[in-house]
């Protein structure tokens, strides 16, 4: 283990990870029996439960190694924007199902590298996380895959409304591949990967996916960015925060 | 009564399960189809007035509760959709049916949720009167239908002792907290005591579902039940029920409660309830947005099979 | 004057006023940028900025008579939806413009009128504002009644959708013109008439209105209520909520 | 330069306005359609960034004046769609034109509003910044392009105190105001110094501009003028300007400070900056979704004219 001279970078990352779950989670749990089929209504509730429950556990080994009592709760429940560390690419609005898979995909197929890669961290309970939430993340890709593949190569509407999806959201992608000091010592502490080495498995797999597809992946690399950093956020992200936050801040000190 | 109709009731009686290419009456078909959509539409449409506090759960712990108690909702109506498919209708051909008002839906979900603690609430009381209903259905002649029956009450009994946990959560808590797990109750008892249906000397249908066992007790004696059950635990909550003429009667062994205002219950029925018109939007935008996916879905599968022929 | 002996209905009477005007406001606020056209744009913040105004006014005297020292901001940002008294209409879901626009003519109306009978009220205080919002009032209902005449009697589309807009509102026209203990208070004190008195010139107004306007008004004079009891909002409330009252809720006791 | 060029140039130099039916250069008129389209262009869209804190503000006051304040940015856009028109080009067409890119609107407006002293820092950054390019435009050439700068600019200076007032009371306030304000004043720095566009020495059209007294301070003199402007104000708010570099230049009598950085610049100029697929997006939806009120009202106003006509 070590935690002793990262914390501060450990707590970081472990935001980092954590905030991404809580994020899309509540973006694909807003889809609550909206969805276009049944079956489709089961499973966003399915990986939203999912997104939150690896919430739970990186937001609470964030609490642990902060040291100052926070819980998974309060880090979730009492920060304002300016304190979150997820990507832009989660933050972004629900759009049409074909908008909420192609994120969903984007960053499913991200998070199995970045899970895959985890589970041997030096750090034991990263590990384990890791090893817990990839079963879960397996399944979500495989899913959020096979589902851009059918919309894309679908009709001529759904391939229409999907290279949308992916136009619109390919540049936030690059984001989940910057490295920064915080990366850079969890690297070096064994702790994690640096985020670009999975660029290039992560490009081979939307290729191949794309493919199948028959969408386009744009050719421009630019990246919005500042979510991962706090740097800037989006305007949604605000918005997401005074629903998600609404009890704990109107009544707080309860017990629920 | 004809010789088949004859020894159709002798099988009911028996108590050997109806199955799907057995012969059995019209009515006994059609009504098992009303009643089997209905419920599997009370499942689909009963996501929504939870769906409406998920994004506002007040926990991860809490969040990730009503999110699996949803999705178990909507397990519960592939289930019964695909119990009603064994009768000869499509899943499809009942949304339609749903979204067009033909079918109904149960009128307990055109009633709103407004502070957490109905989410409580819905779990406690409307998951509770619930299974009052269904736990008898576990034993109900159509085999499809009583093993469906026989999952969905598993589950839901899981859901009430979740509600009951964040009411008990939140009478336990501030001022405010109370208020609202009372505020709940007062909004949502008349609603479940409604759950049972109008009394049986009013209802035309029961007699025959009785003697089918596609009903199994009467409307007013699940009521009593529910009642006799659900006061001792709202007072061990420290709530109270919002009937005066709430007392136990020694002599009947049961509690004496107030009838609930059946003309609301009709003009919900009719489409006059607090959020009817929500409701109905909700789903018919889900299935008109959601026709591209679908249509994209189906294209793509086709495709597929035409490709892998080609290439055999 | 006569307060005292009627502070306790005079205060739920000031709430119903200016609650009404709050949410109304806020839901017109959220048009804001994205009207069909500028003029619309500019008319639609003004008329959210009258009724904001208003709000000011109402609670304002609201917070004063009930004597517990609540500004007219606590009373809008600190109460939660089971306090709030505005009837159902103002908080549902801004739809469409024309939905927009049909909703602020149907409550334009009855607030002209009530308004006019509260310049004559024996509260001098209550028929100041009155007399002020009353300037404002003449010209909102002038602008939405000629918009609804406008679209109603313009496209076959404009016409269906108001006629759609006419037939999901009307339910819930009625609760403005309900009447209980508050009301007859208030009646009896000269401070503000039932409200049940207003529905003849109110029906007479909406029927020259449709008229002109080719709209269909429904026969049946059911109504939804539970507003301005505060026995049942709608859900849409609570959302509304989350917004207005997030920076309150999120940083309490600051001063901005 | 033709005798009809000459006699224009010498009108603008003896400083008499050009009005709509004067001659005037192809060039000129084609220049002014873009300034004063962007302008207007600016104004619709600044109304965004605003618009995503007036459900959020923290108080009725605040909420009111942020209201007035998008309801003049509304009627600046009137004023100066109606200067255009005098250019002869439709408010449609210019509509058309930004919502399919040809034309642009000032790029500040593509950053976002995170908390609300951005709201206060746009009033005191953004508007200042405005103001500072605009009060020299009320002595522009064309007069009813000057006209519209000066109704546009007494407001303007109004909102600009307003934004101050908010960063006022953060910058007061509670440690998280503080924060707020600072966190502010970060992210709108260097926006707010890019607002005068690149330094003159890259402007091409900058001196044609300038001899048609369109443009009548240098880029670079005018981003001097607020930053030794502003400076002082964020001194006296306790406020850091996020710029190390920053320091006064006794000799120069101005504060020497950092450049923006110009390749975020061209970025979001290309439409890469934070908002700009938001604002455009946002923009769009509004003018399509309103098709059918602008054919409705048309259609009853076309009706009305032609009873009218009948009737006489």
């Amino acid at each position: 283990m070590a935690t002793k001279d990262h914390s501060a970078d450990l707590f970081e990352f472990l935001l980092r990870m954590g905030d991404n779950t809580l994020i899309l989670g509540h973006r694909v749990s807003e889809w609550c029996g909206h969805a276009p089929v049944l079956e489709e209504d089961i499973a966003l509730a399915n990986t939203a439960l999912d997104l939150i429950g690896q919430t739970q556990l990186w937001l609470g080994l964030a609490g642990e190694v902060e040291g100052q009592g926070r819980s998974a709760d309060d880090l979730a429940f009492l920060r304002d924007a300016w304190d979150f560390r997820n990507v832009l690419l989660v933050e972004l609005p629900n759009g049409d199902f074909g908008q909420t898979l192609m994120r969903q995909f984007l960053f499913d197929a991200w998070q199995e590298l970045m899970l895959d890669a985890l589970k041997g961290s030096s750090d034991a309970r990263v590990a384990e996380i890791a090893a817990k939430a990839a079963k879960e993340v397996a399944y979500h890709v495989e899913r959020s895959g096979d589902t851009v593949i059918g919309l894309g190569d679908g009709t001529e509407e759904s391939h229409a409304r999907m290279q949308a999806a992916l136009d619109y959201l390919y540049p936030y992608v690059g984001e989940m591949f910057e490295s920064d000091a915080v990366d850079a010592a969890m690297a070096q502490a064994g702790i994690a990967p640096d985020p670009a080495s999975l660029r290039d498995a992560y490009d081979a797999k939307l290729a191949a996916v794309m493919g199948e597809a028959t969408l386009s992946t744009p050719d421009d690399r630019f990246t919005h960015n500042g979510g991962r950093t706090g740097r800037m956020h989006t305007e949604h992200l605000g918005h997401i925060l005074t629903s998600m936050q609404w009890l704990q801040r109107a009544y707080p000190g309860a017990s629920w | 009564m004809t010789p088949e109709e004859a020894a159709f009731q002798d099988r009911i009686d028996a108590d050997i399960k109806i199955e799907p290419k057995d012969w059995m009456p019209d009515e006994y078909r059609a009504t098992l189809v009303r009643q089997i959509g209905q419920h599997a539409h009370s499942e689909i449409v009963g996501q929504l007035p939870e769906g409406n506090w998920i994004t506002r759960a007040p926990t991860l712990e809490r969040k990730a509760i009503l999110l699996a108690k949803v999705q178990d909702e909507a397990g519960h109506g592939l289930y019964l959709y695909c119990a009603a498919e064994t009768l000869g209708v499509s899943r499809d051909e009942l949304t339609e049916d749903l979204l067009s008002g033909r079918m109904k839906y149960s009128s307990i979900f055109n009633y709103p949720t407004l502070n957490w603690a109905d989410i409580g609430a819905v779990g406690w009381l409307v998951d509770g009167a619930a299974i009052m209903n269904q736990v008898p259905l576990q034993r109900t002649s159509y085999g499809p239908y009583s093993r469906a029956m026989i999952r969905i009450c598993k589950e839901e009994s899981f859901h009430q002792r979740q509600g009951y946990d964040i009411m008990m959560k939140m009478a336990q808590g501030t001022e405010a907290q109370k208020k609202m797990a009372q505020d709940a109750l007062n909004r949502f008892w008349y609603p479940s005591l409604m759950m049972f249906g109008p009394s049986d000397k009013e209802s035309v249908h029961s007699a025959q579902s009785m003697a089918w066992k596609i009903k199994i007790d009467s409307n007013d004696e699940l009521r009593q039940r529910f009642v006799d059950q659900t006061v001792p635990q709202a007072e061990y909550l420290g709530l109270t029920v919002p009937d005066d003429k709430l007392k136990w009667n020694e002599e009947r062994g049961h509690y004496d409660f107030s009838e609930p205002d059946w003309t609301e219950f009709f003009n919900v029925l009719k489409g006059k309830g607090p959020c009817n018109t929500e409701r109905m939007n909700g789903r018919k935008r889900a299935w008109e947005d959601g026709a591209w996916v679908r249509d994209g879905l189906m294209a793509h599968a086709q495709k597929r099979a035409a490709r892998k022929v080609a290439a055999e």
